[in-house]
């Protein structure tokens, strides 16, 4: 199982300071990111998939206790789960298909895998729609499969269920549930406090002003009235 | 006499006139050519562009956005200083060849590919680059998939370049020379029958053309209502 | 082989190159391609080594040429005649019967338009040398004389448009093909100082070593032999009028 | 040489020398007054398409695309035929006329203006016109509202025709008929000079020809980013 | 106080039946349209508020029984809170100037009125910002502000919550909060449940199959888990 250290790690927009922290992410199980709007979240779990570097300090991955190079394997194990937003304009079928592509996949093994996976999401009768089409809930799921296809180690996830209604929500939160059974570990970025309740394990909760505290999800539930939460909730 | 005009012109197309085939032929094979150097050179160079931020990144694109106002004339005048016999390039030989006005029309539409489809991909790239990279893939294959996903944009882009190098007439004459049987292409071959006034070839060319450019403007068109919104 | 020959308009819009030249390519196998435009243009192409050789029409300054050694092997080919054209209603009142200098000093003093190729063409030079003669060149404050840079054909076209008299070529303007249409006709013409001498000859290959000079020898050659001279005797416009009269060797 | 040339040209330029002066004001005079004319229109014309679903809407956007193709020496052919004496309007004596050359820019430039601005405004329109409508605009309200939202599109659209027309040469030579102190405008005398083989002027006017295009594409491009994403 | 009623209405979109109902909004207070995505929710919104109108059936209004006529002046009066991505390029001050305008309401007075509502919002210190560069949650209360500058008695909602984290969403229900004080009619799209618990009178369930029901929001909220939601929550 990957450990991640974000070791002082700092990053700017047009010279601004969007985020300067030091945190670890260990152990398997599902790890909730709160925070206000703009507090840095997304710009957070891109550094944690390798997709941006960190402006000042770096990503630390570890396995075990033993450093690992941040090289193609390792990122083909960490998946940022896409966002509706950033389907290809293919049929759901080649966007499951994609990242199996990517990890050269024989053709026989990519078909079974996208059948088995659309199966899960509950999106086969629509395979061969182009993705672009589908609605918000269906478009959720999609990403989801396109993420689950490729079965990683570490799943990052940003407001997957946003303007999704609870029946498209608790869907997504089934398939997510599934995952940590399976002892992945999860990354969730969600403005849904009921749901970090009801899948946390450990809450990350960063304040506007670059303050950060970690907790495991039950201390952090019971406790959240009193310290500084800048009135989040 | 206008109708009159019109039939002559209607025959010369529906019984396929020799010259007027030549000529239409070889408007098509020198924009062909064109376009399709234009292509790999405007593509080439916005996958340059994407990959890593080369120094002065930031000029290129407005240069490029502005080289696709270039003036059909002036790069006409500047390709003739210099291919010219007695100018630097002259002993190419090259003036008053096809091979100079496929130069010429390459130089005018690299830009307009390049720019369009950079325009396309910054426009509704980064999504798209983010689900790739986030799915595993490397720099150039998350861009492969930005180029796949803006397949019907760059087409389109490929379509507005061709329509209007097909459609001009100053470069591809000062450079072209308008030689009968070797360089005269429909929108010279216009310019020059409509002042001998022989009306009915330049009509036929004209509608050729015409349709032609409705062609490819309507391609334009349709790939860019397949793209993403 | 291919040879390049830069020609006037009036030898291309007439049809006669589209005559000649198949005829010559056919018995000699040399392809000749023709880039037309001015004389002035053609010769500029010819000193620039951008052609084999020149077809055109300015003697004196096709024999400077020469001398300043840009051209070798010229020959005279043939004429024809230039004649001045006006509208029909000939607002400046020239006769069939004027000297060509007193039309043009007519045109001048009624301030009727007047079309100039002011391309530095053969017969922008023949224009140029009679408003010379007039004693006084035309220039910006005459409104009435418009220099439009232009071949023949659209120079009478703009004529017609703009009922303006303008000197041209016998060959080109009986080559409009809807000539009938353009409100000109022809005001003067059989003037001495209207003949319209055509030469050819070759870019110098010690300037300009590309020159293909076999294949323009031939050219030449043929041009001024027995057989190029007839088929230019043998030359109709489609109203099967005579336009070239060949004179090499005269 | 050509650094001889050169330099005669930038002298011709630093002193401002009349012919040259009195091209570049004809050239932007006639481009300018066209592209007022196309503006007009093209607004207008977009506004029309929006304020009430007309018969034959679906037709008229393609078209509007496709015209944007339009090959200038095809229009130059068309208006020759209609403003020649012998043509139907011949008894306006346009032919060989600024107005003329106005009349050719505008059919050129409208179609480029509308269809931009059209797809500016369908591409972002919606979401603002919901948000004037949904406040109490009336329809036409709204329109404004969209309209005044897209500025910056329009403006780029503006500047695209206006780069466009200024360029051109097939369309404004043929009406136009280059001629001197009435008609010559920037394009025309290049290819004339060109021609003539004296380049001092032709490379002037190339060097003024160029910066003002790139003035005109650096606007554009600074508009498109302005205006929203 | 303005009563709607959506008699027999149908709206299609390229020939697929996307609503067909009959419904009735009355008397001031907030009512809660819920249902899955896809079902209608916004279609309605919009028929509501006069910017479409059904394909079938007919918005019929009326004021304690006696039926107004849509004109302008009564369209003034029914606001549709803009949505984010519908705000104008201008800046903060213009957007909110804007239904002011439409009003003719002198520059003065618009002035003071612009003030009043951006402190409202919690806006004023960005007033002459460009409306587009704001942060999601700034956004949203812009477009409140839009709305309630114009003292409309009916204001209709979709979604103004989704995506904003617990604090902005707060502050965006505080000002629903209040706006029900002032007595108004409010129709709110959301799929936030707890929301719609704090702040609903009525609720409106839409099905898939285009079922509507209707109830005060108490009886909803006891007994929905039993009739059928297909298995919405
Ligand atoms: N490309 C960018 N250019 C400039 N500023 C940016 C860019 N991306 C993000 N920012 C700024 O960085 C800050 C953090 O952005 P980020 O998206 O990480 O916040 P977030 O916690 O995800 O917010 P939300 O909860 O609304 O998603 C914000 O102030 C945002 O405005
Ligand atoms: N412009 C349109 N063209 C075609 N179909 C449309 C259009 N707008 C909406 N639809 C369809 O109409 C149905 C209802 O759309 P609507 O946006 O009203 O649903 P909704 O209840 O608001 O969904 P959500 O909760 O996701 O916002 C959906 O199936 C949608 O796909
Ligand atoms: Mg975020
Ligand atoms: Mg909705």
């Amino acid at each position: 199982m990957i450990t991640f250290h974000a070791k002082n790690i700092q990053r700017f927009h047009s010279k601004r300071l969007i985020l300067d922290l030091d945190l670890h992410f260990t152990n398997a199980g599902l790890h909730v990111i709160l925070g206000p709007n703009g507090c840095g979240k997304t710009t957070l779990l891109r550094l944690l998939a390798l997709l941006d570097t960190p402006d000042k300090g770096e990503i630390l991955l570890s396995a075990n206790g033993n450093a690992i190079t941040p090289n193609l394997k390792t990122r083909q194990n960490i998946v940022l789960v896409p966002r509706p937003d950033g389907l290809f304009n293919h049929s759901v079928h080649q966007n499951v298909e994609y990242g199996l592509k990517l990890r050269n996949i024989t053709k026989t093994h990519r078909l079974k895998r996208v059948q088995k996976v659309l199966e899960a999401v509950r999106l086969t009768h629509l395979s061969r729609s182009n993705a672009l089409r589908l609605s918000s809930g269906e478009k959720q799921r999609l990403c989801m499969a396109m993420a689950i296809a490729v079965k990683p180690d570490v799943i990052l996830l940003d407001e997957p269920t946003s303007s999704l209604d609870p029946h498209n929500s608790h869907q997504v939160e089934q398939i997510i549930i599934q995952l940590k059974k399976e002892n992945r570990m999860l990354i969730l970025v969600t403005h849904n406090i009921s749901q970090a309740r009801r899948l946390a394990d450990t809450v990350t909760f960063m304040g506007t002003d670059t303050k950060v505290s970690q907790n495991p999800a039950r201390e952090f539930f019971t406790t959240f009235d009193q310290d500084g939460l800048d009135g989040y909730l | 006499m206008l109708t009159n005009t019109l039939n002559k012109a209607f025959l010369l197309i529906v019984h396929l006139d020799a010259d007027l085939l030549e000529i239409v032929f070889l408007s098509l094979r020198v924009t062909c050519v064109g376009i399709l150097i234009a292509t790999i050179l405007g593509l080439g160079l916005t996958l340059l562009l994407e990959i890593r931020k080369i120094p002065g990144q930031g000029l290129i694109i407005p240069i490029l956005n502005t080289l696709t106002g270039l003036p059909p004339v002036v790069l006409g005048l500047l390709l003739y200083v210099v291919l010219s016999r007695s100018g630097p390039l002259g002993f190419l030989g090259l003036l008053y060849t096809p091979t100079a006005m496929v130069i010429a029309q390459t130089i005018l539409a690299t830009p307009i590919v390049a720019a369009l489809s950079h325009a396309a991909i910054t426009a509704t790239g980064q999504p798209v680059r983010d689900t790739a990279r986030g799915l595993g893939a490397t720099e150039f294959q998350a861009l492969l998939a930005v180029f796949g996903d803006a397949r019907y944009a760059i087409m389109a882009a490929v379509a507005a370049a061709f329509g209007r190098v097909m459609a001009e007439v100053g470069a591809v004459l000062m450079v072209g020379g308008n030689i009968a049987h070797h360089t005269r292409v429909m929108t010279t071959a216009i310019a020059m029958e409509a002042d001998k006034g022989d009306f009915e070839l330049a009509i036929a060319l004209g509608i050729i053309l015409l349709s032609l450019s409705f062609l490819v403007n309507a391609a334009l068109y349709a790939f860019q209502r397949m793209g993403r919104k | 082989d291919t040879i390049k020959c830069a020609s006037t308009t009036s030898t291309q819009n007439s049809g006669l190159l589209d005559y000649l030249l198949p005829i010559f390519t056919a018995e000699t196998g040399i392809d000749v391609q023709v880039i037309a435009v001015g004389t002035g243009a053609a010769l500029k192409l010819g000193q620039k080594g951008d052609v084999d050789v020149v077809l055109v029409h300015a003697e004196e300054l096709e024999k400077q040429l020469v001398e300043e050694g840009f051209f070798i092997d010229r020959e005279a080919i043939m004429y024809n005649d230039f004649v001045i054209l006006g509208p029909k209603n000939n607002p400046a009142g020239i006769t069939g019967t004027d000297k060509v200098i007193d039309a043009f000093k007519k045109i001048r003093e009624a301030g009727s338009n007047f079309v100039s190729r002011g391309d530095n063409s053969g017969t922008n030079m023949k224009e140029n040398r009679i408003w010379a003669g007039t004693g006084q060149m035309p220039d910006r404050g005459n409104k009435w004389y418009l220099s439009v840079g232009q071949g023949m054909a659209k120079t009478l076209r703009i004529a017609a448009e703009k009922q303006a008299y303008t000197i041209s070529d016998r060959a080109t303007w009986y080559s409009i093909e809807d000539q009938d249409k353009l409100d000109l006709a022809i005001v003067l013409e059989g003037d001495p100082s209207l003949f319209n001498q055509y030469g050819v000859m070759i870019v110098n290959p010690n300037k300009h070593p590309h020159v293909d000079y076999r294949s323009s020898m031939n050219f030449v050659i043929w041009l001024t032999s027995p057989a190029g001279q007839q088929a230019i005797a043998a030359f109709r416009d489609k109203l099967g009028n005579v336009l070239f009269t060949p004179n090499a060797g005269q």
